[in-house]
Parts: C-alpha cells; sequence; structure tokens
C-alpha cells in the first residue's frame, strides 16, 4: 500500500485513534493499554504485514515521554508509524512488544537506560550501556550532568 | 679425497686428552658437561634461527619485509627480543598455583631438549646411539603435554585451561599417526636405532625409493608433526582469536620465552626425524648412474645435508601456517580419528605385508 | 556423542562462565560477551555494551544541523561516508533542497568506494579469526590503495567528512577517473586472489558451511539488515527499495542468498565487492558536469516534523530520525544502527556451538562496536 | 560406490584447493620486490606522498607583508562542532577615528580537531585553509593549543 491508502486504511480499522502522517510514513496514536493489540494486529493482519520492527525508540516531549515505533512489512514494502504517547514522567511504563518482534530485545534495553521507560513483559530489562549505578537518564531533556557533559 | 675432518676424529681426540688428563670417572663427566653445553647451544642457536626465518618468512608471504632495523636485514632482532625477556619480571598471578606454574615451562624446555639426544646430525656428531632411537624420540616428546597440562591447569584462568585440555586431546591423538607413519620405516629397514635406519639409506633415501606406502606416511607425518608441535593450522592450544594465548595467557617473561623457544625445539625435533627417517640423515642426494653429479653431492659437507633437510621441512611448515586458516576442535579430533589413523593402520598392514613377503628393496 | 554430556550425572558437569572480551582479539573492539560453556560448548551468551558508549545522540541535540554529521562518522567508522550521507539526506528531505547531479555521483562513487574498503577489512578480519593471518596483509593492501583515492580528493582516509548538506564539501581532483580506472582492474585482479587463497580453501569452507544458522523469520523478527539479513534470504537492500541519491538509475543486482549459515554471509559479501565495481565503473564514465554543491544558508533550521531517511551502509540499514522543532538544532536525533540490530542475532546462532563456531559467526555477521554503542 | 567416487574426489579437490594457497603464498615469497611496504621515518623527506588536498591541520595563511585575511568575525568560532576554535579580539581606534574589532589571537586546539573543514567551509573571507602538514604530535598537551595569528600580524585590505 502507498502512504496515502495505508493512512484511510487506518482511519477506518482503528476509528477511535488518532491518525496523521509525518514527512514519511503514516502515523497511528495508541493508547499505551491498547498498544500491545494495536500492534499485534498490525503485525498478524493480512493487509498490513508488518513483521518488521526496524526503529523503535522514545523521544522526551516534554513533560510527556512519547514510544516511536517504526514498522516495514517485508511481503508489502511500506512502512508506518505508531507512537504511544506516555504522561507518567516518574515511573513510565508499557507493555513490551517484544513477543511480537524479537528486535525490540535489545532496542527497550537501550529505551530503558536512556529515558527511563519500563517495560512489562520484557524477558531481561537491563541497563545495557550505563550500568546499573548509573544516576538519571540521559537522553531525557531535563538530565543535568557536569562532570561527563561539555558544553561548548 | 675429502679434506674435511671427521667429527669423529674431533670427539675422539677429546676423549684422549681428557682421558690422559684426568681419571676415567672425571674425564666422563667432563664428557657429559661438554656435551651438554654443545647440545644446549646446538639448540638454542637453531631455535634462534628459526624464529628469524619464521618472521622472514611470514613477512615475505604477506608482502612485508619482516624484522629489518635491528642489525643488518634485522638478523639482531631475535637477540632483541630474547634480551628483553630476559630483562622483563615473570609475573605470576595472585591465584596460581605456584610450583606447577613455575615447574611447567622448565618441564616443557627440558623435554624438548631431551628429544634432541639420540639425534645424528652428521657421521659421528651423535650423543648417543642407543637401539631405541626413534622409540625414545616418540617417548619423550609426549611427556611435553604434561608440562602443557600443567600451565593450564596451574594459571587458574578458563583461557588456559580449554586451550592446555584442547592441546591435550590434540597431541595425544596426533601422536597415534606420527607414529604409525615413523612405523612404516623402521618395518621396511627392521631397526630402531638411529644410525641404523640412516644406514639403511645409502642406496636411496626412503621417500625416493618408489614405496608408495611410505610416501604416504611420509604426507601423515608431516601433518601429524604441524599438529604435535600446536602450529596452525592446527594451533587451536594458543588459538589467538578464540583464547587470546591459550596455555600460556598468563605467563611473561623468561617463561613465556621458555613457551616460545620450545616451540620451535619441538619443530626441530619434528623435523630432524623425519629426515633422519624419510629424507636419508645427512645422506647426500644420489642418482643412480650420474656418477659426475654423485661426487659433486659427496663433496658438500654432511652437516649441510641434514640441517639443509630440516630447514626444508621447517619451511614446509611455516608454509602451512601462514597460508591456512585454523581447524575447528571437532574437525581436528575427526581428521586424525576417522581419516588419518585408519590410514594409518591400513598403511603399516601393507608395509608389513611388503616385509613379510620380502618384496621390498 | 552429543549426548554424552547428558548421560552424566548433574554433579559430575559444571558449566562455567567465560568473558569473551572487553579485550579480546576477535571482538574487534569492546564488545563484552559473557558466555556460559560447557566444556566447549556454548549454552549462553549475554552481551555487554557500553564501553565505548559516547552518547553521540544527546551529543548531536546540541550542534547545529550542519555540525552533527561529522559525529556519525564515528560510529560505523568503516562506512563513514554513508553515514554522513544519511544524516546529510535526512536534512536535505526536511530542507527540501535539491542535490546537483554531479554531487550524487560523487557521492555514490564515494560511498561504493568505502563499502569496498568496509568489505574488504572485513575479508581480511575474517580470515584473521579464522587463523589465517595472511589474507589480512592482501587485504589492506587493495584497502590502502582506495584509502589513497579518499586522501586525495577529500583530504581524509578514515572519517572523510566529504559530505555536506547540499552536495559534497569540494570537487574532485580531475586525475580521479583515471587513477580510480587503473585501481578498479588491479582490484579485479586481487579478488580472483581472494578466492583461491581463501574462499576455495576446504579448512575455510568447513568451518563456515552450516555454522551460524539464522532462519529468515528470525531475521525479520530479530530486525537484521545488510548482507547479515540477505545470507538469510530476506531481500533488504535499501539501494533497490528505497532508492537515494540516484541508485534508481543505476543496475546492480541486490545479492540474497538462502543458505543462512556464515558461509552465505560470506558469499554475499564477497559478490557485493564485485557489484560496488559495477556501479562505480558504471558511473565514472559519465559523472555529470556542474556545480558540485547546492548553496544552503548559514545557519539551518529545519521545519517541525519528523524525517526518517535510511541508507544501506556496508552492514546494512541506518535510519536516521529527525525530530524537529524548528530551531537550529535537532530536538531528538534516532540513530537505528544496523549492528545493534545485527548483534541480537548473535544470541541464537551460536547457543550450542563451539567457541570456534562463535568466532566464525561474529566474523562473518561482521560487527562494528562503536556502532552497537554509539 | 558413487558415494566412494564422490569421497575419493572431494579429498581430492580439498587438496587441490590447498595447493592453490599454498601457490600464491609462494608466489608472493619468492617475490619481494611485489612487496608494499613504506619504510616511513627513512622516507619521511623523499618518496613519501602526502596529497595535496591531506587535511593536517589549520592554518591562517599570512602574505609576505605579515598580512592575514582574518577579520575577527567568530563565524568559524561558531561553524565548529568541537570548540576547537577560539577568537579573541581587540578593538582599536582605525586612522578615521572609528573603533575597529580587529584579530587579536587566533587560538587553535589541534588536539580537539576532527578536520571536519567546517571552519574553512564558513569563513566569508577564505583567511583559513588546510594545510597537508603531518607529524604534528608533541609532549606537552599545552603545545596543541597555537596562535595561528603570527605577532605583529594585520589585516589585509581588500583591494578593490
Amino acid at each position: 500500500m502507498t502512504k496515502e491508502e495505508l493512512k484511510t486504511y487506518l482511519e477506518q480499522t482503528f476509528p477511535q485513534n488518532k491518525v496523521e502522517e509525518t514527512f514519511d510514513f503514516p502515523l497511528l496514536y495508541a493508547d499505551k493499554s491498547e498498544l500491545f493489540i494495536i500492534a499485534k494486529k498490525l503485525k498478524e493482519s493480512p493487509e498490513t504485514l508488518f513483521d518488521f520492527l526496524f526503529c523503535e525508540t522514545a523521544v522526551d516531549r516534554t513533560p510527556n515521554l512519547e514510544m516511536v515505533y517504526h514498522l516495514n512489512s517485508t511481503t508489502h514494502r511500506h512502512d508506518m508509524v505508531l507512537k504511544v504517547v506516555l504522561e507518567d514522567r516518574e515511573n513510565p511504563e508499557i507493555h513490551s512488544v517484544n513477543e511480537l518482534w524479537k528486535a525490540a530485545e535489545l532496542y527497550e534495553n537501550e529505551i530503558y537506560d536512556m529515558f527511563g521507560i519500563r517495560f512489562t513483559g520484557h524477558p531481561n530489562l537491563r541497563r545495557i550501556m550505563l550500568g546499573d549505578e548509573w544516576p538519571g537518564f540521559p537522553l531525557r531533556k531535563d538530565y543535568k550532568d557536569d562532570i561527563n557533559i561539555v558544553t561548548l | 679425497m675429502t679434506l674435511t675432518i671427521q667429527f669423529s676424529d674431533i670427539t675422539k681426540w677429546i676423549h684422549e686428552t681428557l682421558n690422559a688428563s684426568m681419571s676415567p670417572g672425571w674425564a666422563l663427566f667432563s664428557e657429559f658437561v661438554l656435551a651438554g653445553v654443545a647440545m644446549i647451544l646446538l639448540v638454542v642457536v637453531l631455535a634462534v634461527l628459526f624464529v628469524y626465518m619464521e618472521r622472514k618468512v611470514a613477512g615475505f608471504m604477506q608482502l612485508r619485509l619482516g624484522p629489518h632495523r635491528v642489525g643488518p636485514w634485522g638478523t639482531m632482532q631475535v637477540f632483541a627480543d630474547v634480551f628483553k625477556l630476559l630483562l622483563k619480571e615473570s609475573f605470576a598471578p595472585f591465584t596460581v598455583d605456584k610450583f606447577l606454574f613455575n615447574f611447567a615451562p622448565i618441564l616443557v624446555l627440558a623435554v624438548a631438549f631431551m628429544a634432541m639426544a639420540p639425534i645424528s646430525f652428521a657421521p659421528g656428531l651423535q650423543l648417543w646411539d642407543m637401539n631405541i632411537g626413534i622409540l625414545y624420540v616418540t617417548a619423550v616428546s609426549s611427556i611435553g603435554v604434561i608440562g602443557i597440562l600443567m600451565a593450564g591447569w596451574s594459571s587458574n584462568n578458563k583461557y588456559s585451561l580449554l586451550g592446555a585440555m584442547r592441546s591435550g586431546a590434540q597431541i595425544v591423538s596426533y601422536e597415534l599417526s606420527a607414529g604409525l607413519s615413523l612405523v612404516a620405516v623402521i618395518a621396511m629397514c627392521g631397526s630402531l636405532s638411529i644410525s641404523d635406519i640412516i644406514a639403511s639409506q645409502a642406496d636411496g633415501w626412503w621417500i625416493f625409493k618408489g614405496h608408495l606406502p611410505i610416501m604416504f606416511a611420509f604426507v601423515v607425518y608431516v601433518i601429524a608433526g604441524t599438529a604435535e608441535t600446536n602450529r596452525a593450522p592446527f594451533d587451536l592450544a594458543e588459538a589467538e582469536s578464540e583464547l587470546t594465548a591459550g596455555y600460556h595467557t598468563e605467563f611473561s617473561g623468561m617463561q613465556f620465552g621458555m613457551f616460545y623457544l620450545t616451540e620451535y625445539i619441538n619443530m626441530a625435533v619434528i623435523s630432524m626425524v623425519a629426515t633422519t627417517v624419510f629424507l636419508g640423515g645427512w645422506l647426500p642426494f644420489h642418482i643412480y648412474g650420474f656418477d659426475a653429479f654423485n661426487n659433486v653431492m659427496n663433496f658438500i659437507p654432511s652437516w649441510i645435508w641434514f640441517f639443509g633437510k630440516t630447514f626444508f621441512i621447517i619451511f614446509l611448515m611455516m608454509w602451512f601456517r601462514w597460508t591456512f586458516p585454523r581447524l575447528r576442535i571437532d574437525q581436528l579430533l575427526k581428521l586424525e580419528w576417522k581419516y588419518l589413523l585408519p590410514l594409518s593402520i591400513i598403511n603399516v598392514v601393507i608395509v608389513a605385508f611388503l616385509v613379510v613377503m620380502g618384496w621390498h628393496f | 556423542m552429543e549426548n554424552l554430556n547428558t548421560e552424566l550425572p548433574k554433579e559430575m558437569t559444571e558449566e562455567f562462565v567465560v568473558n569473551i572480551g572487553p579485550q579480546h582479539p576477535s571482538t574487534h573492539g569492546v564488545l563484552r560477551l559473557q558466555a556460559t560453556l560447557d566444556g566447549e560448548t556454548i549454552k549462553d551468551l549475554l552481551p555487554h555494551l557500553g564501553y565505548i558508549h559516547r552518547g553521540i545522540e544527546k551529543m548531536c541535540e546540541s550542534l547545529g544541523y550542519k555540525q552533527f554529521i561529522y559525529l556519525t562518522s564515528r560510529m560505523d567508522y568503516l562506512s563513514a561516508h554513508i553515514n554522513n550521507q544519511a544524516c546529510s539526506l535526512a536534512i536535505e528531505k526536511g530542507l527540501q533542497v535539491e542535490v546537483p547531479a554531479r554531487a550524487k555521483a560523487i557521492r555514490i562513487l564515494m560511498a561504493e568506494l568505502q563499502r569496498l574498503t568496509s568489505h574488504e577489512l572485513w575479508w581480511g578480519s575474517c580470515a584473521m579469526d579464522l587463523g589465517a593471518v595472511t589474507p589480512f596483509f592482501l587485504a589492506f593492501r587493495d584497502r590502502e590503495r582506495i584509502l589513497e583515492i579518499f586522501e586525495e580528493n577529500t583530504g581524509n582516509r578514515l572519517t572523510m567528512n566529504y559530505i555536506t548538506p547540499g552536495g559534497v564539501m569540494t570537487d574532485i581532483n580531475s586525475d580521479f577517473v583515471t587513477r580510480l580506472k587503473t585501481l578498479l582492474v588491479k582490484i579485479k585482479e586481487h579478488l580472483k586472489e581472494y578466492e583461491t587463497l581463501i574462499t576455495g580453501n576446504i579448512i575455510f569452507q568447513r568451518r563456515l558451511k552450516g555454522v551460524g544458522v539464522l532462519p529468515k523469520e528470525l531475521a525479520i523478527s530479530l530486525g537484521c539488515t545488510g548482507p547479515t539479513a540477505r545470507a538469510s534470504g530476506l531481500s533488504c537492500d535499501v539501494r533497490k527499495y528505497y532508492p537515494y541519491d540516484g541508485y534508481e538509475k543505476l543496475d546492480f543486482k541486490e545479492i540474497v542468498a538462502d543458505g543462512c549459515d556464515s558461509w552465505s554471509r560470506y558469499v554475499v559479501r564477497m559478490e557485493e565487492m564485485r557489484q560496488s565495481i559495477h556501479i562505480i565503473e558504471q558511473i565514472i564514465d559519465n559523472i555529470p558536469e556542474g556545480e558540485y554543491r547546492a548553496k544552503l544558508k548559514g545557519i539551518v533550521k529545519l521545519p517541525v516534523g519528523e524525517y526518517y531517511q535510511r541508507v544501506e551502509t556496508a552492514r546494512g540499514e541506518l535510519g536516521v530520525y529527525i525530530v524537529s522543532d524548528g530551531g537550529n538544532k535537532p530536538y531528538r536525533l534516532k540513530l537505528r544502527a544496523p549492528n545493534f540490530s545485527n548483534l541480537g542475532a548473535l544470541k541464537p546462532i551460536t547457543v550450542g556451538s563451539k567457541i570456534g563456531d562463535l568466532m566464525a559467526s561474529m566474523a562473518t555477521i561482521d560487527l562494528v562496536i562503536p556502532d552497537i554503542d554509539r | 560406490m558413487r558415494a566412494l567416487i564422490q569421497y575419493i574426489k572431494d579429498v581430492a579437490q580439498g587438496f587441490y584447493s590447498l595447493s592453490q594457497g599454498l601457490l600464491l603464498t609462494l608466489k608472493y615469497f619468492v617475490r619481494p620486490w611485489k612487496h608494499i611496504v613504506e619504510q616511513y621515518p627513512e622516507n619521511r623527506t623523499t618518496t613519501i606522498y602526502i596529497p595535496e588536498k591531506f587535511a593536517g591541520e589549520v592554518v591562517l595563511p599570512h602574505d609576505e607583508n605579515n598580512r592575514h585575511k582574518c577579520t575577527a568575525c567568530t563565524l568559524c568560532e561558531m561553524a565548529c562542532p568541537n570548540g576547537t576554535i577560539k577568537i579573541i579580539s581587540a578593538t582599536i581606534e582605525g586612522e578615521d577615528g572609528k573603533k575597529k574589532k580587529v584579530l587579536d589571537k587566533w587560538v587553535y586546539n589541534l588536539g580537539m580537531c576532527t578536520m571536519c573543514g567546517q571552519c574553512v567551509d564558513a569563513c566569508p573571507q577564505d583567511a583559513i585553509t588546510m594545510k597537508n602538514s603531518f607529524e604534528l604530535s608533541v609532549y606537552n598537551r599545552n603545545d596543541l593549543i597555537k596562535v595561528l595569528n603570527k605577532p605583529g600580524s594585520k589585516l589585509k585590505e581588500k583591494e578593490s
């Protein structure tokens, strides 16, 4: 499907969700609680078949955190973006998509490390880069570190 | 015709002078000391030559020059390295088994020296012409693996242990086919003594006599010998990309130097045995009926013949090392137990049949 | 033989943990693999990262759009040029700048040369991981000549800093075409030597065939890209599916093999080297004349929005995800590193095999550690 | 029987492949003149090849009258991603009595420079260039911080 077709498809299939588009891909907003169901549907329904999670990351849109899933289908060759807004900044938690895409195991480890978003159902959630004793989550906008960050 | 002094004359002269000046017991003792010192010097010089040769061969095969800064054409590089190793601290980690850790390199080196005893470098230049020479060499050189196992175990390091276990499995298995390929020649000439084996090749080296089983045995012996000395493509015991340095990971200074030296001495032993058994020892190359050519060959001193052949086999081993990738441990054992050993056994059976029927010459 | 260990009572067998890395000859960098071994057999593998984590994503948030490109050279330093290209393309996408045709051609030429150097280095180090040292020098001989061309034309050898949003920094030299042509002839000759020395070698083949099998479904699920995924039968060449900088006009084959093992990965990479040469040969004679750079403003500001650009580096798909808030710096920059995803494949393909196979798998996945850590 | 023939064929092929590799290494072994190494420290003044464009360090060229082109506009300082450049300007009184900003010190930290060429690119006066110098290592890290404008140098006014 092309970008426009996919966008209309998403609008029809998920009428209660907000559908937008970025510069490249159609964009679907999902609620935190229904993320896993929507992701599973996107992966398994024969029209979409999003079986390739090529980028999973988070963006700190102060005060919210935002999970961004870039999905691709290796059969239909179309892409889309799935976004989840997390309002709880102190203790953000979301269901892991590791069961659907195994790539998410490493991605989610990195997101946990950098943003502090906890993933329920993740098999081995650990701070993969920085180590357990590191204070704070560096990629958040309010992260302050006078020693390790040298500003110009 | 020959103007060269025979080595037996020199030894005889030493023997007589010593006996004339002191009691027979002291004379014998002095002879032992002299022989030991001479042997150690010879072996060390050889090892140094081999190290230099290996570096140059490796360099030339890899489009480089090899060592070329210390001394003319880098000849002093090896000495520089040895002095560096001598001056370095032989550091032992806190958790090692001190006695075994310090003993292992000495054992390995001593065993390598011992294996040189019955080898005949030239007519008369032989430390001990025992009647079971070949058996002695194979027996003694297999003690070396104990030293390697000791080194690996005492280091208290998982890489070392893995390397030592690999080395043990490898050396124990490859000794079988190395021994069996030697048996082929021994059966043909009917003696274990090294001087007898050389004498049996006076009318032609075993490898050129036209016996197919012997040629096969030579190939097997070179492969098994390469494996026995833990060299690439069989260098699993110290597989650099897998186990960093294998059984000598924790060794430093001269203790490491001993392991390093031992590798080359073992290579020397293997290639000297191959020279003696298959390539006619110190005998010159003759072509039957070509008297002029044979006379020219005779003119070349016998020790040059011996070391020339030795260096050729060592070059073969170096050539293998710098060309081939390494085998995996299961492939290594499979090659021995499923291919080389059965074929060697069949080979020995064929040789025995030939000998019994008297079809050999 | 395989069942020997299971028959023994449990007290007699003991698994032990070996740290392969951070300093280990065959991890090619500071990657730590915590391997649980049962004798020689790997039972479990857990990668520990972060030894060379520099926080490039965070650093990029405090740099301007023209400046942060050059930090990405330090990710996958073996395809530094292609990393820069990805960032430039993302910025050009946001600014809607048309890159001159000459710049596009030069970019492709350099990118394919970079792919060639990267694969050559991989070939040498792959052979070295498997115990053969000589190929490393043969590979470096040709790589050095290509690096010389980079040095002459861009000013640097490894991190070329050659691409800038809107084109390339400087024009190529006048003798570039002739030098490259003579070089390509030589490289093609030497590729044949590679084949005789290593590809045909029976020991090498036995070491790779059937080792480290990564099935296609698993490759998709793990998000593998590049030669690693293509050797598992997953067609994923970004140059074919999402062409950029004029790859759509070129004739080249996407190399896909379905052996799924290390040998297929080896074959795919070797064949990709030939394809790169083929691509270069198509462009080299008709580099368009004209500007090599579109003029941009001194300070670049991207419109508010999100931009995702992917390119095919030597190791897989590199994605640059820029979130812009309209300022002169990216609000958030995510670099989707190909090696980070490919690293995930290491555990499933090595568990149950020998240590020697781990080296073979790692060598053919071709991990570059700074790219994993970023 | 066919399996046996195949087996022998495989073994022969294996030996053939190994011998091909051996021949290749022997070929290089006996042809030392094909070797590729450079005798580096010896050839640093003779045969070493440093391309014209090679980016070794940033320089501020001065002409024969000890004049440079830098107007101390600090665009290069802003363009640098690493904070390598520090421009210290001074205000002097010109001949016509106007206050004028001129370059006092062009401080360049070679140790932090990644040779990205952004400063050269940003300079509107083409005052700075990359030079193909090499062997720039020093024993003291402070020696890497250089002042590029020579003492007493002046701004070169445009002819037009």
